[in-house]
């Protein structure tokens, strides 16, 4: 955590500023949900409070907050009550261990008559060696606020979309996994720093011996690994219960699925893991195969950056902050857009059947998931020679 | 008691820990009715070898022992899977996962 | 020829017509099988001949055939070859067979021509004589036994040979096995021969025989001689184990002339012949031998005299002379017992083959209480029959008187003898004559009782032509062994052909005294009228309708009784050995079998069962209590390895 | 490779068989692939040298490096006439199960080929833990043969058969093993080979059972007494022998039996000569025991199959009796009444399972007057049973004379004892053919509508002229065959407290060998 | 107290505190919740003991996998609070109560007074200590290596139990019916 009681505190301060930042993320998402379906079904969407109906979700914090608060008859109080505070939990873990910049070096500063430092902060919450598994396991436990909900709620409604929600979860959690083991071959780590790192730069194929570079695109994750990024990808839409995978809330089946029982600030709560999954579903998607803060351009190098930087007269410790913000920047408009897509997708495709999912699933993404690690490992064998 | 050296976390506080743990699960297989919470008193043995395991295999530097608890965990998932297909098939006859009902496979 | 091929012949002839009618089971026609199996033994009858002259030829220290054919067993020092030797012994021997064996097969066509299985029958008659040949020429004991064992084989099938009716296979049964008790003596014999002397040759044995005698009764060699004599008991029906014989009288009649009257019977005394330089040595086997035929002899007559079925008188009576000839060889006179052998063969064949004749003429009945005056319908078979009664009787002059009186003078002589053996055999020969008077005077004399649906005719050509030549035999055949003291009175002084014959062969007697004459003719005569004065009597007894018989027969009771049932020595059998051994093998099987092993096994297996439902109350299903004992044991180890 | 061929061809026989596609055609099939094995084995015959007691043909590979375990078959002048035996009687039995033999056809072959491989194994394998692994799989397929194609109690007459005579080889493995950790701590390197067992030298107390050659020796001889099976042991044999199919049977008392007292003349005696020669009084007495008392109760059994097993064991009896009197007689004699009694009482199961395959009985009252119904059933009868009584000039008397001259030369008492066995063996045999054959005609003879008497086949005929041709072969000239046995069997008797076996070098000697096979006598 | 001992201690309240609840909760579902909390805690010490992979793959495999595979079942059982979750016996109660103590009691006694494997290990302990990636890698190396035929036999294993879960689950009404 760190050396000091500064150090401490600055990181401590860092995890609350993430998890906030996610938390914080929300309800624009929820807006720009609102507002970008009814821009996909050509309606107008949330417009009355505020510019652009910007305010509307203060409103309906408002309106959560001084919500009645019930616990269904049937129901398991604690439970109830745990579930939605638990799914928050989750994506926020597991979005801490992701990075979204260069590290932050801080000069030695004079603080309560003492000397600290120097610190190198890091831009993430905290960094682990296995951070990919780390995430992975993380996100797995999403599951039970969802089973959670369903039990504690005593309604078969919402324990049969827990139980479609938490199965549907396992099954694609494996094409999940193994999807991305193509790009841990290729990159020999867990890191997401490592697995970064090795995204800059423009692309260079190298197949024994003979290296093609393609200046003008990036050395992306997803030019490796198409098959990887699609299957992780799909898997994520799955993961995260969203269209066309939201069997779990089916309404014309199962009403809601699992939180049918909820409403005010519990289901906020619950919109909040939701949205939680997808950044950390994206902020996956985009460290693993999208070169992570790495800009789109190749020539655009964080060294190039903090060249630029030195040349604008900074010290280290601005060059560092200056370029982190920069690369951060490019990481969050990634995120943005993926998010985009997401909701895109929602509003724009039907949902699937129980069995087609959980045979989209089996049949054929864990397959070719497992055909996609086959051939990299090969492939990897062979260019070694 | 209470001095330095004991509260230094070392080998001793994870085998007694792990020991502690073991005996709790044990006494889950021993105590529990419900053959499901018998399943998972033994995940909890398991877990607790598992935790001996892993601080052996720090203290010793020696790597082994982890691969001993990623052969436990497989082991572990497959017995739940197989544990928990026998305590389906019972219960769809019985409905009941008593213990007492396993009996019946003894034919 | 050479005697091998000869001999060859003389074997393979009547096995090959085994064969032939073997495998012409099925065929019915009694001429071609009975022409079939009589040329074979005909054929081996010229062999015999033909080889006994060659004998004739030879020089006399040296009168011996020796044919080897192959090597049978050779283990270790035990060596058996497959060899023959005609020597003075066996060459009389085969003529015999072979001869009477052609008269009988002869005699056998016309009277089993009724029956179906009439090539079988020659078959089996054809492989008896194999047998017996076998038996007679074997050079060594081993190719003896198999002649022996083969034989009693042959008399198995035989006297079963209508095997359909119970009691003829039972009596079959009854003499394979009373046969296969003498068997396994004589094997044990052989044994001891063997193991003693490391050779079964019979010229070798005779050639180690040790010239001393010895008189310990648990020398090896005394033991061979008896156990090889109750094989000879065996074979020629003797006390203990000639029960068998009246019941074999169940085959067909040629058979009961055959077999068990001219030569199977015969072949115990051969045996004790062919070693006789051994059984000199052990003069207390001999003790034993002339004992048991002395009382053979008195006891199976003493039964004929009641018996009225008319092969089982001829049956009693064969065991009565077969006791002679043990007697004699007992007391030495093996030439003589052999002599009477002969004579034997060819008068109790006759009168076996007269039965037959009058068994066939009165549609098989045997009871002589049903006959009677039957000499006006069957006059050759009379004749005939009057020819053997007169043999037998040991009338003067006839073959019977020459070799019986041999045996009673040398049983009364002899060192070996006993005045008490020559009164017994006396006694056996009365009784003969009393019974066979009894017989003539019931079958052929007197008034006819033959019943109304019957009517007796004569035989065939083919069945008298054999009952004349055995006649004629019987009359003359006693010619070539007169005494001294009776060729001397002789015009011409006929030699003694028979002991000059003979005489290389046989061991002298040791200390034998030169004959007394004036003692030998007081003898002589003593039993010759005996034996007159009672077939005189018989013949007022049963010659005409007299009530003397039965009065007699009320008087004595209990003794007629005794008689008629003879002596209930088959009841005894039945009772001391069969049912006792039956009941054993019963119990032995019920109770150790199936109540004791099967039990023990079943407890065994009842064991493991209990202790595995022992153990199973323990794994009662309960999972926590297996794991309970699981902790428990950890507990325990634990715990015992903290405390070490 | 020969042995090797000849062991393992009927396996593959039995896989051909698995996978051949027509069932019409299968017996055939079977029976040539029977005849075949056996023409391949009378090349043992030519290849065989009889001059030295040597093994010969020997095929000796490191099997189990770590426990000396080798792949060693070798044949010696003791093996080659009881594998020509198994060999002989294959065909046979094949041929005989044509008719009796109506389910399950293929899996019936298979077991038997399995069979014909474990037992040419038994007799040929050298290798302690290879011949254990033969005499054991020579239980399953009869156990299968008589579990499915048995009688109506087969279940326990299999179940009873197979525990017995596995309780005896477990005792053997235990011993096994111990033998194979002596011969590693005197030579230093384990090994179960037979020869290496020879050489052991085990130590022996004089009248201490608990020593360890006693011991050995025991637990050998207790596996291989309840095989042969001698007189405590016997009770399986009845009920195994009446529930058995034809073949079955046939093989049981042909084949199977003679493992045990094979196993004694190869295996208990020799590597136990002290024990074997001390507790020799042992055998002697259930030898003669098994002998007449297999004789008393077969005299009383009602079931024809009942009888003739016993039988058996009247005859194992003497085997073993000749083989402890240990002198070149009694063993010479039980190695050819091994064969005898394969011959002689093969012939009688299989005659038995004829006319049981007409009647569906075996109850001896009920049968009565065959011989005239069916006279040449009757002929071929009485010619299996003379053997079997042992009468001259048949098979039987030589074996069976041989035994009583080498037991009484070895022990008076004991020979005069079992003498009787000879006169009880014709009491029973001539009254159950009595019985059966003479009389009046039996309820089954009269009453043939449903079963209609015709007599024997040609099928039936040709399974029984071979047996009927050795049995007077080998009474007449059993020189044939004692001579290419005499030098192992006279090795045997010299070397009895020393037994060692050498393994003869390369045949060069393969045309001398060919060129001085005479076998006319 | 350092940070490291704060952790450990704190995990090993939870760790006990959940772990007793797997065994005393008298409904199975909270019993199953306290175990995915155990997991969790035993993950987490996983971490303290730098085997990061490990920890992952508990998160994984055990709660996110096999645990989650209980909560359903028992939800699809409706399994509720049971009235006798334990067994009846007073004695053998308490019998097998006395065994679970002994038995922790004879081991924490015994590791607590062996100072000597304490020290002997402890002493090259710290020394030793991989980093989380070193660890992971040395793990995938070992398995791949000298554990590769172990590897692939459990690999054989969960395909057979895969495919025997399968078959049992499919089958109505178990063994019983004809």
């Amino acid at each position: 955590m760190g050396s000091d009681i500064v150090e401490i505190g600055i990181n401590g301060i860092k995890l609350v500023l993430i998890f906030l930042m996610m938390v914080q993320a929300v309800p624009i998402l929820v807006w720009v949900e609102r507002r970008g379906s009814a821009f996909i079904q050509n309606r107008l969407g949330p417009n009355r409070v505020g510019p652009l109906g910007l305010l509307q979700l203060l409103a309906d914090a408002v309106k959560f907050l001084t919500k009645e608060e019930f616990v269904p008859a049937k129901g398991v109080p604690f439970l109830y009550y745990m579930a939605p505070i638990f799914a928050l939990v989750p994506g926020a873990v597991a979005f801490s261990a992701i990075p979204m910049a260069t590290p932050l070096l801080i000069d030695r500063f004079e603080l309560f008559g003492q000397m600290w430092g120097p610190y190198t902060i890091l831009f993430q919450g905290y960094e682990i060696g296995v951070g990919v598994v780390f995430v992975l396991g993380i996100s797995s436990l999403a599951t039970y606020s969802i089973l959670m909900a369903g039990w504690g709620s005593g309604n078969k409604y919402s324990l049969l979309g827990a139980l479609r929600a938490s199965a549907q979860i396992i099954s694609y959690e494996l094409a999940l996994g193994l999807s991305i083991v193509g790009v841990l071959l290729l990159n020999g780590s867990f890191n997401f720093g490592e697995i970064i790192a090795a995204q800059q730069g423009p692309l260079a194929f190298t197949f024994i011996g003979h290296t093609v570079t393609v200046p003008f695109l990036p050395n992306w994750g997803v030019f490796y690994q198409p098959i990887g990024a699609l299957l992780f990808l799909t898997a994520c839409f799955a993961e995260s219960n969203r269209l066309p995978f939201d069997l779990a809330e089916g309404e014309a089946e199962l009403v809601a699925g699992f939180h049918v029982e909820y409403g005010g600030f519990k289901m906020l709560l619950f919109f909040i893991g939701e949205y939680g999954h997808m950044i950390v579903g994206s902020s996956m998607f985009i460290a693993l195969f999208l070169g992570g803060y790495h800009f789109p351009f190749p020539g655009i190098t964080p060294e190039v950056l903090r060249y630029y930087a030195t040349e604008l007269g900074y010290g280290p410790q601005g060059v560092s902050i200056f370029t982190a913000l920069i690369l951060f920047l490019s990481f969050f408009v990634k995120l943005a857009l993926l998010l985009w897509f997401f909701i895109w997708v929602r509003w724009t495709l039907p949902r699937f059947r129980y069995d087609q999912l959980m045979d989209l699933g089996w049949k054929t993404m864990l397959p070719w998931a497992l055909a996609n690690t086959i051939i990299t490992a090969i492939v990897i064998q062979i260019s070694k020679i | 008691m209470l001095n330095e050296a004991w509260i230094e976390p070392g080998l001793n506080h994870y085998l007694m820990l792990s020991a502690i743990i073991f005996s709790l699960g044990l006494l889950g297989v021993l105590l529990r009715k419900n053959a499901i919470v018998m399943l998972m008193s033994i995940e909890l043995m398991l877990n607790a070898v598992n935790l001996t395991f892993v601080a052996f295999s720090k203290y010793s530097g020696n790597i082994n022992g982890q691969v001993m608890v990623f052969f436990v965990m497989t082991i572990a998932a497959a017995e739940a899977a197989v544990g928990l297909a026998i305590v389906a098939s019972i219960f769809k006859r019985f409905k009941e996962v008593n213990i007492r009902f396993f009996e019946h496979l003894k034919g | 020829m050479d005697h091998q091929t000869l001999v060859a012949v003389l074997l393979l002839a009547p096995l090959v017509g085994f064969f032939i009618n073997g495998f012409r089971y099925r065929k019915h026609n009694h001429l071609v099988a009975g022409a079939i199996a009589t040329t074979m033994v005909f054929i081996s009858f010229v062999c015999s001949i033909l080889l006994f002259l060659n004998l004739t030829e030879m020089k006399e220290e040296n009168r011996r055939i020796v044919v080897s054919f192959f090597e049978w067993l050779k283990v270790g020092n035990f060596k058996a070859e497959f060899s023959f030797v005609i020597d003075q012994i066996s060459g009389i021997m085969i003529l015999i067979i072979t001869g009477i064996g052609s008269l009988i097969h002869l005699f056998s066509i016309e009277y089993m021509h009724h029956d179906k299985g009439v090539a079988k029958y020659f078959s089996y008659l054809n492989l008896f004589v194999f047998n017996m040949l076998l038996l007679v020429l074997g050079s060594n004991l081993l190719v003896m036994f198999a002649g022996w064992e083969g034989v009693g084989l042959c008399s198995y099938l035989l006297i079963g040979f209508w095997f359909s009716d119970e009691s003829k296979a039972a009596a079959g049964m009854k003499a394979f096995i009373t046969n296969r008790i003498g068997d396994a003596a004589f094997l044990i014999g052989m044994f001891i021969l063997f193991l003693q002397f490391g050779t079964i040759d019979f010229a070798n044995l005779n050639g180690l025989a040790p010239s001393t005698p010895t008189h310990d009764w648990l020398n090896p060699l005394t033991i061979a001689c008896l156990l090889l004599f109750i094989g000879a008991t065996g074979k020629s029906a003797q006390i203990p184990l000639y029960v068998w014989l009246p019941d074999a009288m169940a085959g067909p009649t040629p058979v009961s002339a055959l077999i068990h009257a001219a030569t199977m019977v015969t072949a115990g005394v051969y045996m004790i012949v062919r070693l006789n330089p051994i059984f000199m040595a052990a003069p207390n086997a001999l003790l034993v031998v002339a004992i048991v035929g002395a009382a053979t002899a008195v006891i199976a007559a003493s039964i004929g005299i009641v018996q009225n079925d008319i092969k089982k008188v001829l049956a009693y009576s064969t065991v009565s002379q077969l006791g002679y000839m043990f007697l004699g060889v007992g007391v030495g006179a093996f030439g003589s017992a052999l002599f009477h052998l002969m004579t034997h063969a060819f008068f109790k064949a006759l009168m076996f083959l007269g039965s037959g004749s009058v068994i066939h003429a009165m549609h098989e009945e045997q009871d002589i209480q049903k006959m009677g005056g039957l000499k006006k319908y069957l006059p050759i078979t009379h004749l005939t029959f009057a020819m053997g009664w007169l043999a037998i009787l040991g009338f003067p002059g006839f073959s019977g008187f020459f070799s019986k009186d041999e045996i009673l003078w040398m049983s009364y002589h002899s060192p070996m003898g006993h005045p008490a053996l020559w009164v017994a055999g006396v006694l056996g020969a009365v009784m003969t004559a009393f019974y066979m008077t009894r017989l003539m005077a019931l079958t052929f004399w007197g008034e006819s009782r033959v019943p109304k649906n019957i009517h007796p005719h004569e035989s065939p050509a083919l069945m008298w032509i054999p009952l004349v030549v055995l006649a004629i035999l019987s009359v003359i055949g006693g010619w070539i062994g007169i005494p001294h003291i009776i060729s001397e009175i002789l015009p011409g002084h006929p030699a003694n052909i028979w002991e000059h014959w003979l005489n290389p062969m046989i061991t002298k007697i040791p200390g034998l005294a030169a004959a007394n004459p004036q003692e030998e003719w007081t003898l002589m005569g003593v039993s010759v009228t005996l034996v007159l004065l009672s077939s005189g009597i018989a013949f007022i007894f049963y010659g005409k309708a007299s009530e003397l018989p039965s009065k007699l027969s009320e008087n004595f009771g209990g003794l007629y009784r005794l008689l008629v049932d003879k002596y209930r020595v088959d009841e005894f059998y039945e009772k001391a050995l069969i049912r006792p051994f039956v009941w054993l093998s019963e119990n032995l099987w019920l109770h150790v079998d199936v109540s004791f092993i099967d039990r023990c096994t079943h407890w065994c297996s009842n064991f493991v069962k209990g202790a595995g439902a022992m153990a199973r109350t323990v794994q009662n299903g309960n999972l926590q209590q297996y794991a309970m004992y699981m902790a428990l044991g950890l507990v325990v180890i634990l715990s015992y390895i903290l405390m070490r | 490779m020969l042995l090797s061929t000849i062991v393992f061809l009927p396996i593959v026989f039995g896989l051909i068989l698995l996978a051949w596609p027509s069932e019409r055609t299968l017996r055939p099939l079977a029976l040539a692939f029977g005849l075949l094995e056996f023409i391949l084995s009378l090349f043992l015959l030519h290849l065989y040298d009889p001059s030295t007691p040597k093994l010969q043909l020997v095929e000796n590979y490191l099997w189990i490096e770590r426990f000396g375990i080798r792949y060693f078959l070798g044949i010696d002048g003791i093996s080659l006439w009881l594998v020509l035996l198994t060999n002989f009687l294959m065909p046979i039995t094949i041929l005989a199960s044509w008719k009796a033999i109506e389910e399950r056809v293929r899996g019936f072959h298979i077991a038997l080929f399995v069979l014909q491989t474990a037992m040419l194994g038994t007799f040929l394998a050298l290798d302690g833990v290879f011949f254990y692994l033969f005499w054991e799989l020579s239980l399953v397929p009869m156990y299968f043969i008589i579990g499915i194609w048995g009688g109506t109690r087969r279940i326990y007459a299999t179940v009873k058969f197979f525990i017995y005579t596995m309780f005896g080889s477990v005792l053997m493995l235990v011993a096994l093993i111990y033998l194979m950790l002596v011969t590693q701590e005197v030579t230093g390197q384990m090994s179960s080979s037979i020869l290496d067992f020879y050489k052991l030298d085990i130590p022996f107390i004089q009248g201490q059972f608990l020593s360890p050659q006693s011991l050995m020796f025991f637990a050998f001889a207790l596996a291989f007494a309840i095989k042969v099976p001698v007189f405590p042991f016997h009770t399986w044999l009845p009920d195994a022998h009446v529930e058995a199919p034809t073949p079955g049977s046939v093989l049981l008392a042909g084949v199977m039996l003679k493992m045990g007292t094979y196993g004694f003349i190869r295996w208990a005696m020799p590597i136990f000569p002290e024990a074997a020669a001390h507790y020799a009084w042992v055998f002697l007495f259930i030898g003669a025991v098994g002998i007449l008392y297999g004789a008393w109760v077969a005299m009383v059994q009602p079931d024809v199959k009942k009888l003739v097993a016993y039988s058996s064991v009247s005859h194992m009896g003497y085997i073993i009796l000749g083989l402890f009197s240990m002198n070149e007689y009694g063993v010479t004699g039980a190695l050819y009444q091994m064969l005898n009694h394969g011959i002689s009482t093969g012939a009688l199961f299989l005659l038995i399972g004829m006319v049981y395959e007409r009647t569906h009985n075996r109850v001896i009252a009920k049968y009565g007057g065959l011989a005239g119904k069916m006279p040449m059933f009757a002929l071929f009868f009485f010619i299996a049973l003379i053997s079997s009584i042992a009468v001259p000039l048949t098979n039987g008397f030589i074996g069976e004379f041989l035994i009583l001259l080498g037991t009484f030369k070895a022990y008076k008492a004991v020979g005069a004892i079992v003498v009787l066995g000879v006169i009880f063996g014709a009491v029973y045999m001539l009254w159950m053919y009595k019985r059966i054959f003479f009389g009046k005609p039996g309820e089954l003879v009269t009453h043939d509508k449903d079963h209609p008497l015709h007599d024997l086949n040609l099928r039936e005929i040709l399974v029984l002229v071979p047996l009927t041709v050795l049995i007077f072969w080998m009474g007449i000239f059993p020189g044939s065959f004692l001579r290419l046995s005499e030098a192992s069997l006279k090795h045997f008797i010299a070397n009895q407290g020393n037994y060692q076996l050498s393994v003869l070098e390369k045949e060069s000697s393969y045309p001398m060998a060919l060129k001085e096979s005479n076998y006319g006598n | 107290m350092t940070t490291d001992a704060f952790l450990f201690w704190f995990l090993a309240l939870v760790t006990f505190i959940s772990a007793l609840g797997v065994v005393v909760f008298a409904n199975p579902i909270f019993s199953a919740l306290s175990l995915v909390m155990t997991m969790v805690t035993v993950a987490a010490l996983f971490a303290t003991l730098n085997a990061f992979f490990l920890a992952g793959v508990q998160l994984i495999v055990y709660a996110g996998a096999v645990m989650v595979l209980f909560v359903m079942v028992l939800m699809l059982f409706d399994l509720h609070k049971e009235k006798k979750a334990f067994t009846q016996g007073a004695f053998s109660g308490s019998v097998k109560l006395l065994l679970g103590g002994l038995l922790a009691g004879l081991i924490v006694g015994a590791v607590s007074m062996s100072k000597e494997l304490y020290k002997a290990i402890s002493d090259q302990a710290v020394t030793n200590s991989a980093t989380g990636i070193e660890s992971t890698k040395a793990l995938g190396q070992l398995l791949f290596t000298q554990y590769i035929f172990s590897f692939e036999v459990l690999g054989i294993l969960l395909l057979v139990i895969a495919i025997g879960v399968v078959a049992l689950a499919r089958s109505k009404g178990g063994t019983h019916v004809k």
